[in-house]
């Protein structure tokens, strides 16, 4: 067997908590050759991002423990290094793009010293360093990249962090690029180019690329090889072909056959009253306009899907309506009456008919609290919901509803993975059934068979309780299951909305029918298919 | 910013004048300083003279619109006990406190830092252990005989340092190593505290996968996370020492103004405690605008 | 002739270096004798009394009036010479209304009139008749007629010495003068530090850092070599209130005396050399009476009275507030502690409050509060002035201010004795302070305490009973 | 469906499970062996406060000049005088043990008060912010440059000396830093995003503040609360000086140590063991307070629950 780049073998990994052990790695193998991409997919909380920790030397042990297993990389096994020479390791040769961008960048740094230490801390001159780390925040997209060098994380949209992320990760032009999930807050357009950046790199330099997504169609684009991971196990491994169309192992069929974007997309509806209407809507920051007077209403019972650029001011709305954040003029009307305009004490009681998921579902949770105790708040708030007595029962089926299981209510936060997060932040915003959620890009972190579970639980509940929905997300096929209407942003401003079909069938706007042509297939024939047109087209 | 220190100007302004409200007119209703002032055969007539001259048989109100007349114009009145005008009095020992308490402060956080990161980065290590237990002995011990024990080693037994005093360097040492004791103890532990927290955050992660070093990951991304609580700590300790180290100025004989506050308010030298608490007020005032301004500079969060 | 400077640390701090208000003990250790000199000064080594220092003789011209001769060829500091206008500015300076000369009390209730004579000879008019004020005038320090009416920080006196520096609370230099008059010391120049522990004040002479540290307390003098005992004119007694019951019984006054075991404390808590008193001054004082002999430690005894009082009605059982100051003394908290537990074994109902100074005050000083329970106050009184006038009329006359008795005959006695001289007036404190002790049983007489003095190895200096309130820098020899 | 598996470890199964909150924390404090003698500690000293003065409180009071400072160690005069006796020949173990009720009593009530008030205003100021806030922070600076000793003063002369103005005078001198890095931290944490969340939900701001802010800047306020005792016990001495409070025969540590100062260099055990007394009893808390940081905090707590059986 010849010496690959980076092998795992046999990796196994376990965590002590309170109720015991769990394994979340169990007898992990794979490799990785220069120059190649390999994709992992997998069901959420299946071990991707663990093992990908492990290679990092990032797992925390204890309470973590790396019960077996070798990791090499150029025949080294990493696991045996010391501190110094991992450290050498690090960054340099393999870098690592994080899940959650979010919690992952230091808040009190500006992000242009952030992406230019990975280059000074392996001795690269400060002044290049930092001319370095402002070519790669323009090449991932981020507009204005001088000034962006000085801003702080918070003052960067989920997608714009996550770009910074991975300009972090390719300072030093790696061997090894491990992308946890590095395209699921972007949206298509950009995400194109990112990848099509990676794609570059790794002609450029043979980097070899590790790619943990859920994204079929991102698999379908870029990956030689792909495994499938489950419940801690690799179950199948093989070309994104092969796993495409003769999956053997029923959980990577289930996975294939749950790739959305294939259903009857839905039937306009009857007007009504809007249950939100929001007009004129603006919000500056400083000098910059990051939402230019947004005016759309949102139907009870409807799904309003939020499509658009990354960075064009999806999540600003959100936040406006929400009042957590002051907007700078126009109004939020909730069943007529405007959400801007009140007191704490009325929005208050607004409150309970409104949700949100939240973009970075790992920040949203209280890290002190168990799960029982984050989706149970909203009864402890909101007394006459439920009573006491079946809180427990109701967190449990709530958990089952999202994928998770009824144990997983007494763990914390930091103990699950990022798509197990996402989803007991859905279940919390479940737990009021309210009249309209905000999911900001709230199945974003999710493997596609959870995906189609949750999408469905939605959809049930919209269509049984009346429950509308503000659905913010990038995923078109997701959105086209889904979504009653469509409202497609960019550069702070609604473009165009209209019914999903109008949207997906009719696309009036330039940037919506660029937006609709970016959009990958799951299937990988299909996708080199366009890749070749793509590549035509340019020559 | 301007704005936010044009803001805080008035209504520290706005305090310092009800602090002075406050103090003139509760410090009044004290006793008489003519009781403690004159020796205690003095007969009624001169202490009614003693009142006359220091015109403290007005009515209070009387009284206290002379002050702020004469404030007016900087005039904070004269000493009772040292027929000298307070604010000189105070300026002088004032000028020592400071120096005492900006170099011990200095010292204290520079080390209290280092030594706190260390310990919370290699939690439950025999270091960890050490530190805390050394800094806690520090923090908790009667800073008398900290002073006095190490008056009598270093000073009488060893012979290497001056007792007491100022003059020169030397005199220097023993104060402010007595001093540096218990502000160091808190503030290595509400350091390491602080940092354990941090050191946790994914953040730090991130530096790991980056390849930084220990050091910078402590000092550089971690700490400034932490740093929030420890300055607030650092800011309360400096007050107490701007307030006066009254234990080390009496035991070393150190001209600050803690023991003339101490004196003044013991003996009602009224003026003198007006005078003293204004330029303290003043000095703390200052160092908590401060304090708020790092907060912002610490934490780009916080800068709305 | 080789000299040195030599290094004193004092107590306490010096707010003012004021020549009248010398008969501060802080100021007076600096200022007495060696910047400012008096007129008289008392003989505390040996058996002289009233000793010329500015006045080269006096006499007693008819009763009421004294006339000095002053000394010739003296100047002041500032090179003006000494003369009779001196005296009179400085006398007249000290009873000025527009400053608070604390010297000034001692003449308090006379009318005096110093007349100019010739440039060295001043009459002093008395009314009354001021039978001592010859040693009245040895408080009085003489400052240059142009010395303004405002306390000065530049004293200027006749001294052998004058201030040379001082750097407010770091130190205060004198310097030996050459034009001094009399015999030059052997010292030429002394810097005062100030230090508030004790503890600090004994290390220092030990590390050779300061030569004489005129009082450390008996805990620290743990070196016979340095350190020497002295009487320092300190009395520590209970003032008892003869007003509010059960104090106003003679038999519980008796009770409390005999309750106090005052032996058990020396030796313990206090030095040795400790005396037990049996008046509120001295023993040096004229008219001390060794005949009284202080009550002995008898709790029988001390119970039956109280049972006896008892049972006329005397409310025995009452709460007595036993009242001391924090920090008067080194040991003060202990001894108030002992003296509570020894009380309440006699069957006493005390409870002792330690108070600070100011507080202090309100309970010892007149006017005392309206309707307060039975209270004893411990307090200190120093006279080391050699006369009971200075003590008497303030602790036990009826108008006195820290006076706990209204008593006529004692009224008539200190009247008597004030106006008396000669053996009379010794005759007649004496009667006062038998009568004081053993008729009235006016307070709960403590001790006369002991000062320590840590003296460095290469000065020669004898502490003595004046130590309290001057340190004569010519005293003190070098070896 | 499936998720990994949790394996439960093979000793203890269920039992794991339904155990008590009590035992469980009980197990946890087992876990640090230091917070464990830490809690022994301390319970020993409530004890003293509890029982001492009933059990101990005539020998603590016998004076006994014979036994004047009697040096530590010397068991000829009984096993009361292990530590030594006192200036009055009082056993200083006795006097130790019933001095733990008002030493404790006051540094709790004051500790206890100063960060209960401190706390609220400084969540108020830093979460209400505004002109709530500038007033509340005004308020701490005005107190932070008010002296101590002339509040004490001042108190003395308006109200009665006792042991409530005691504890009054050295809770308000002690605010300020409570609300202050209270106010600090809050600043911070309220920007996080599971505080936007909670408000979202609806929260009202009393749970908003107590529930999600309060705990994250717990830990550090009990830090600077275990060192305040001490302070506090110091401090206390130096009040009872001007008569406020404490008065013999009743005692403090505190007044055990600043009595004990003249004899520092004559007779160091009187001041030694009240202030040994001072540092166990800190040292204690802040070993509890340091567990207790890990215990609450789900993200460390694997270290107090995975105990001895270490072996990663
Ligand atoms: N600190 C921890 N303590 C206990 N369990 C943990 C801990 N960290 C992770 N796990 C568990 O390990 C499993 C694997 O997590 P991992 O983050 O690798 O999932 P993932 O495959 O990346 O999923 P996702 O796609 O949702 O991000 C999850 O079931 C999670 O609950
Ligand atoms: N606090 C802030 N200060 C300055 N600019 C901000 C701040 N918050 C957001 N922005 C800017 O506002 C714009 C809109 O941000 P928003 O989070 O609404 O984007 P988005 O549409 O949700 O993007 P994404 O899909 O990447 O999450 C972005 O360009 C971002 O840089
Ligand atoms: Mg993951
Ligand atoms: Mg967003
Ligand atoms: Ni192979």
């Amino acid at each position: 067997m010849a010496e690959h780049l980076l092998e795992l073998r046999d990796l196994s990994v376990r965590f002590h908590t309170a109720r015991g052990l769990v394994q979340a790695v169990q007898g992990v193998s794979w490799h990785l050759d220069r120059g190649e991409t390999l994709a992992i997919l997998g069901e959420s909380g299946s071990g991707k991002s663990v093992s990908a920790s492990a290679v990092m030397n990032l797992i925390d042990c204890p309470p973590g423990e790396i019960t077996s297993g070798q990791i090499l990389f150029e025949g080294r096994d990493l696991l045996t290094l010391n501190e110094e020479a991992r450290r050498e390791i690090n960054g340099r040769r393999i870098a690592m793009i994080f899940q959650d961008p979010l919690s992952h960048l230091n808040p009190v740094y500006p992000v242009g010293w952030q992406i230019a230490e990975t280059a000074t801390a392996h001795g690269t001159p400060a002044q290049e360093a930092r001319a370095r780390a402002r070519e790669l925040i323009a090449r991932v997209g981020i507009p204005d990249p001088d000034a962006a060098m000085r801003k702080y994380p918070h003052q960067f949209s989920g997608g714009q962090r996550q770009r910074l992320m991975i300009a972090m990760a390719l300072a030093l032009k790696p061997d090894i690029l491990i992308a946890d999930e590095p395209t699921t807050a972007l949206d298509v357009t950009v995400q194109a180019e990112v990848l099509s950046l990676l794609g570059e790199l790794q002609r450029e330099t043979g980097m070899g690329l590790l790619l943990i997504t859920h994204d079929l169609g991102v698999v379908a684009e870029i990956a030689d090889r792909a495994v499938v991971m489950e419940g801690g196990r690799i179950v199948e491994a093989g070309t994104p072909y092969d796993l495409y169309h003769n999956a053997t192992h029923p959980y990577t069929r289930k996975l294939i056959s749950a790739a959305p974007g294939r259903g009857e997309m839905r039937a306009d509806r009857a007007p009504v009253t809007p249950l939100l209407s929001c007009r004129g809507l603006r919000k500056e920051y400083g000098s910059f306009t990051a939402l230019k007077g947004a005016e759309f209403d949102v139907m009870p019972g409807e799904c309003l899907a939020v499509v658009g650029e990354s960075g064009s001011g999806k999540s600003t709305v959100a936040r406006l309506v929400l009042r957590l954040e002051e907007a700078s003029g126009g109004q939020a009307l909730w069943k007529g009456e405007d959400l801007l305009t009140k007191t704490p004490r009325e929005m208050a009681k607004v409150r309970r008919q409104l949700q949100m998921v939240f973009q970075d579902p790992t920040q949203s949770l209280n890290p002190r609290m168990s799960v029982y105790e984050i989706i149970s708040e909203a009864w402890a708030i909101h007394r006459d919901v439920l009573p006491k007595s079946r809180w427990r029962g109701r967190v449990q089926e709530l958990l089952e509803q999202v994928g998770l299981k009824p144990e997983h209510a007494d763990r914390y936060p930091h103990q699950f993975s990022g798509g197990q997060r996402q989803r007991i932040a859905i279940a919390r915003a479940l737990a009021l059934e309210p009249e309209l959620i905000i999911c900001d890009e709230a199945v974003s972190a999710l493997d596609v068979s959870i995906q189609a579970q949750v999408i469905q639980l939605l959809g049930r509940l919209r269509d049984e309780l009346g429950i509308a929905f503000v659905f913010i997300a990038h995923d078109l096929p997701v959105v086209r299951d889904f979504a009653d209407r469509v409202l497609v942003m960019q550069k702070g401003e609604i473009v165009e909305q209209g019914s999903v079909r109008q949207i997906f069938d009719a696309p009036r706007e330039p940037y919506t029918q660029r937006l609709l042509a970016a959009g990958l297939d799951p299937d990988p024939e299909v996708q080199a298919r366009r890749r070749a047109e793509r590549l035509a087209l340019q020559a | 910013m301007q704005r936010m220190i044009g803001k805080r100007a008035v209504s520290s302004l706005i305090s310092l004048v009800g602090l002075v409200v406050l103090v003139f007119f509760l410090s009044r209703l004290t006793g008489d300083p003519a009781a403690l002032y004159l020796p205690i055969d003095a007969s009624e007539e001169m202490r009614q003279n003693f009142r006359e001259i220091h015109g403290l048989n007005d009515p209070l109100l009387v009284q206290f619109g002379r002050y702020i007349g004469d404030l007016a114009v900087l005039d904070f009145g004269e000493s009772i006990r040292k027929a000298r005008p307070a604010i000189e009095v105070v300026l002088e020992g004032f000028a020592w406190t400071l120096q005492l308490a900006l170099i011990t402060m200095t010292l204290v956080t520079l080390a209290a830092v280092v030594l706190g990161s260390l310990a919370a980065f290699r939690v439950g290590s025999l270091f960890d252990r050490l530190a805390s237990m050394l800094s806690l002995i520090g923090a908790s011990a009667p800073d008398f005989w900290i002073a006095i024990v190490a008056i009598v080693v270093f000073s009488v037994g060893l012979g290497w340092v001056p007792t007491s005093g100022t003059g020169t360097v030397w005199h220097w040492i023993l104060p402010i190593a007595v001093l540096f004791i218990r502000p160091f103890g808190l503030i290595v532990q509400v350091v390491r505290g602080a940092m354990l927290t941090a050191l946790g955050s994914a953040y730090v992660k991130t530096a790991r996968a980056k390849g930084v070093r220990n050091r910078p990951i402590i000092f550089v991304h971690t700490l400034r996370n932490a740093m929030l609580p420890v300055i607030t700590v650092i800011g309360d300790q400096a007050a107490a020492l701007l307030n006066g180290a009254v234990v080390v100025e009496t035991i070393f004989g150190f001209p600050g103004v803690g023991k003339l506050m101490i004196d003044s308010i013991l003996q009602r030298d009224f003026n003198v405690i007006l005078a003293a608490i204004m330029v303290t007020a003043l000095a703390i005032f200052v160092m908590n605008l401060l304090i708020d301004i790092a907060y912002a500079l610490l934490d780009p969060r916080i800068r709305t | 002739q080789e000299g040195r400077d030599v290094t004193i640390v004092l107590g306490e701090e010096v707010d003012l270096v004021e020549p009248c208000m010398a008969t501060r003990s802080n100021i007076g250790r600096i200022v007495l004798q060696n910047i400012s000199e008096t007129l008289t000064e008392l003989d505390v080594r040996g058996d002289g009394g009233v000793m010329p220092r500015l006045a080269e003789s006096w006499e007693q011209v008819d009763d009421n009036t004294w006339r000095f001769n002053l000394r010739q060829g003296v100047a002041f500091s500032d090179g003006s010479a000494f003369d009779a206008e001196d005296v009179k500015h400085s006398f007249e300076r000290a009873q000025s209304p527009e400053i608070t000369c604390e010297i000034s009390r001692y003449y308090e209730g006379i009318e005096i009139t110093p007349t100019v004579v010739d440039a060295h000879t001043i009459d002093f008019r008395t009314e009354p008749a001021q039978p001592i004020l010859p040693l009245m005038l040895s408080l009085l320090t003489i400052v240059p007629s142009e010395t303004p009416m405002e306390f000065t920080r530049e004293p200027i006196g006749t001294g052998p010495y004058a201030l040379a520096e001082w750097n407010p609370g770091q130190n205060i230099r004198l310097e030996r003068r050459d034009d001094y008059w009399g015999e030059q010391p052997e010292v030429t120049g002394a810097n005062y530090l100030f230090r508030t522990d004790e503890a600090v004040r004994a290390a220092m002479v030990q590390a050779g850092e300061a030569d004489i540290a005129p009082s450390i307390s008996a805990i620290e003098a743990t070196d016979p070599a340095m350190d020497k005992p002295y009487p320092n004119s300190e009395t520590t007694y209970l003032r008892i209130d003869h007003s509010v019951a059960p104090l106003d019984d003679i038999r519980v006054r008796q009770a409390l005396n005999l309750a106090v075991d005052r032996e058990a404390f020396i030796g313990t808590i206090l030095a040795e050399g400790t005396e037990i008193a049996t008046a509120i001054v001295p023993p040096t004082t004229i008219g001390w009476n060794s005949e009284i002999t202080p009550p002995p430690y008898d709790l029988e005894r001390a119970r039956a009275l109280l049972e006896e009082a008892k049972a006329d009605g005397v409310p025995v059982d009452s709460e007595i507030l036993l009242v001391g100051r924090t920090g008067n003394f080194p040991g003060a908290t202990e001894l108030y502690e002992a003296l509570q537990a020894m009380l309440s074994e006699a069957g006493f109902n005390i409870r002792l409050q330690m108070v600070e100074v100011a507080e202090h005050e309100q309970y010892y000083s007149k006017p005392y509060v309206d309707d307060r329970g039975p209270i004893l106050v411990g307090a200190q009184h120093d006279n080391s002035r050699g006369d009971p006038v200075f003590s008497m009329f303030f602790k036990y006359d009826s108008e006195g201010r820290q006076s706990g008795i209204a008593d006529a005959r004692a009224d008539e006695l200190i009247a008597a004795a004030t106006a008396a001289t000669g053996d009379e007036r010794e005759q007649l404190w004496s009667e006062l302070f038998a009568y004081l002790h053993d008729e009235v049983v006016a307070d709960v007489l403590l001790f006369h305490m002991v000062g320590f003095a840590r003296v460095g190895p290469e000065v020669e200096f004898e502490p003595t009973i004046a130590t309290n309130s001057q340190l004569q820098l010519a005293e003190i020899g070098l070896k | 469906m499936s998720d990994t598996t949790t394996v439960p470890v093979p000793p203890k199964p269920a039992a794991m499970r339904e155990r008590p909150a009590l035992l469980r924390l009980a197990s946890m404090l087992w876990a640090d062996k230091f917070a464990f003698a830490a809690a022994l500690l301390l319970l020993a000293m409530i004890g003293c406060a509890l029982v001492g003065p009933w059990l101990m409180g005539d020998a603590a009071g016998g004076q006994n000049l014979r036994a004047r400072n009697a040096p530590p160690f010397d068991l000829s005069r009984g096993w009361l005088y292990v530590l030594g006796g006192d200036a009055l020949g009082r056993p200083l173990l006795a006097r130790i043990v019933v001095a733990a009720q008002n030493t404790l009593l006051i540094a709790a009530g004051a500790v206890a008060c100063s960060m209960i008030i401190g706390t609220t205003l400084g969540l108020v100021a830093g979460y209400r912010g505004g002109w709530t806030g500038e007033v509340i922070m005004r308020l701490a600076d005005v107190i932070m440059s008010f002296p101590s000793l002339l509040l004490a003063v001042i108190v003395l002369y308006m109200l009665a000396p006792s042991v409530a103005n005691l504890v009054l005078v050295l809770a308000i001198t002690r605010i300020p830093i409570y609300l202050r890095t209270t106010r600090a931290e809050v600043l911070e944490v309220r920007e996080r995003m599971f505080v936007q969340a909670a408000i979202v939900m609806g929260a009202s701001t009393p749970r908003i503040v107590f529930r999600h802010i309060l705990p994250v800047i717990l830990p550090t306020l009990l830090t600077i609360a275990t060192l305040d005792f001490a302070f506090v016990m110091l401090a206390e001495s130096a009040l009872s000086f001007l008569g406020i409070g404490i008065q013999a025969p009743e005692i403090t540590w505190g007044l055990m140590v600043s009595q004990g100062r003249q004899y520092l260099t004559s007779a160091w055990w009187l001041a030694f063991w009240p202030g040994l007394a001072i540092i166990l009893t800190t040292m204690s808390l802040n070993l509890l307070s340091g567990w207790m940081r890990v215990a609450l905090d789900p993200t460390q707590r694997w270290r107090l629950e995975i105990g001895g059986k270490r072996n990663g």
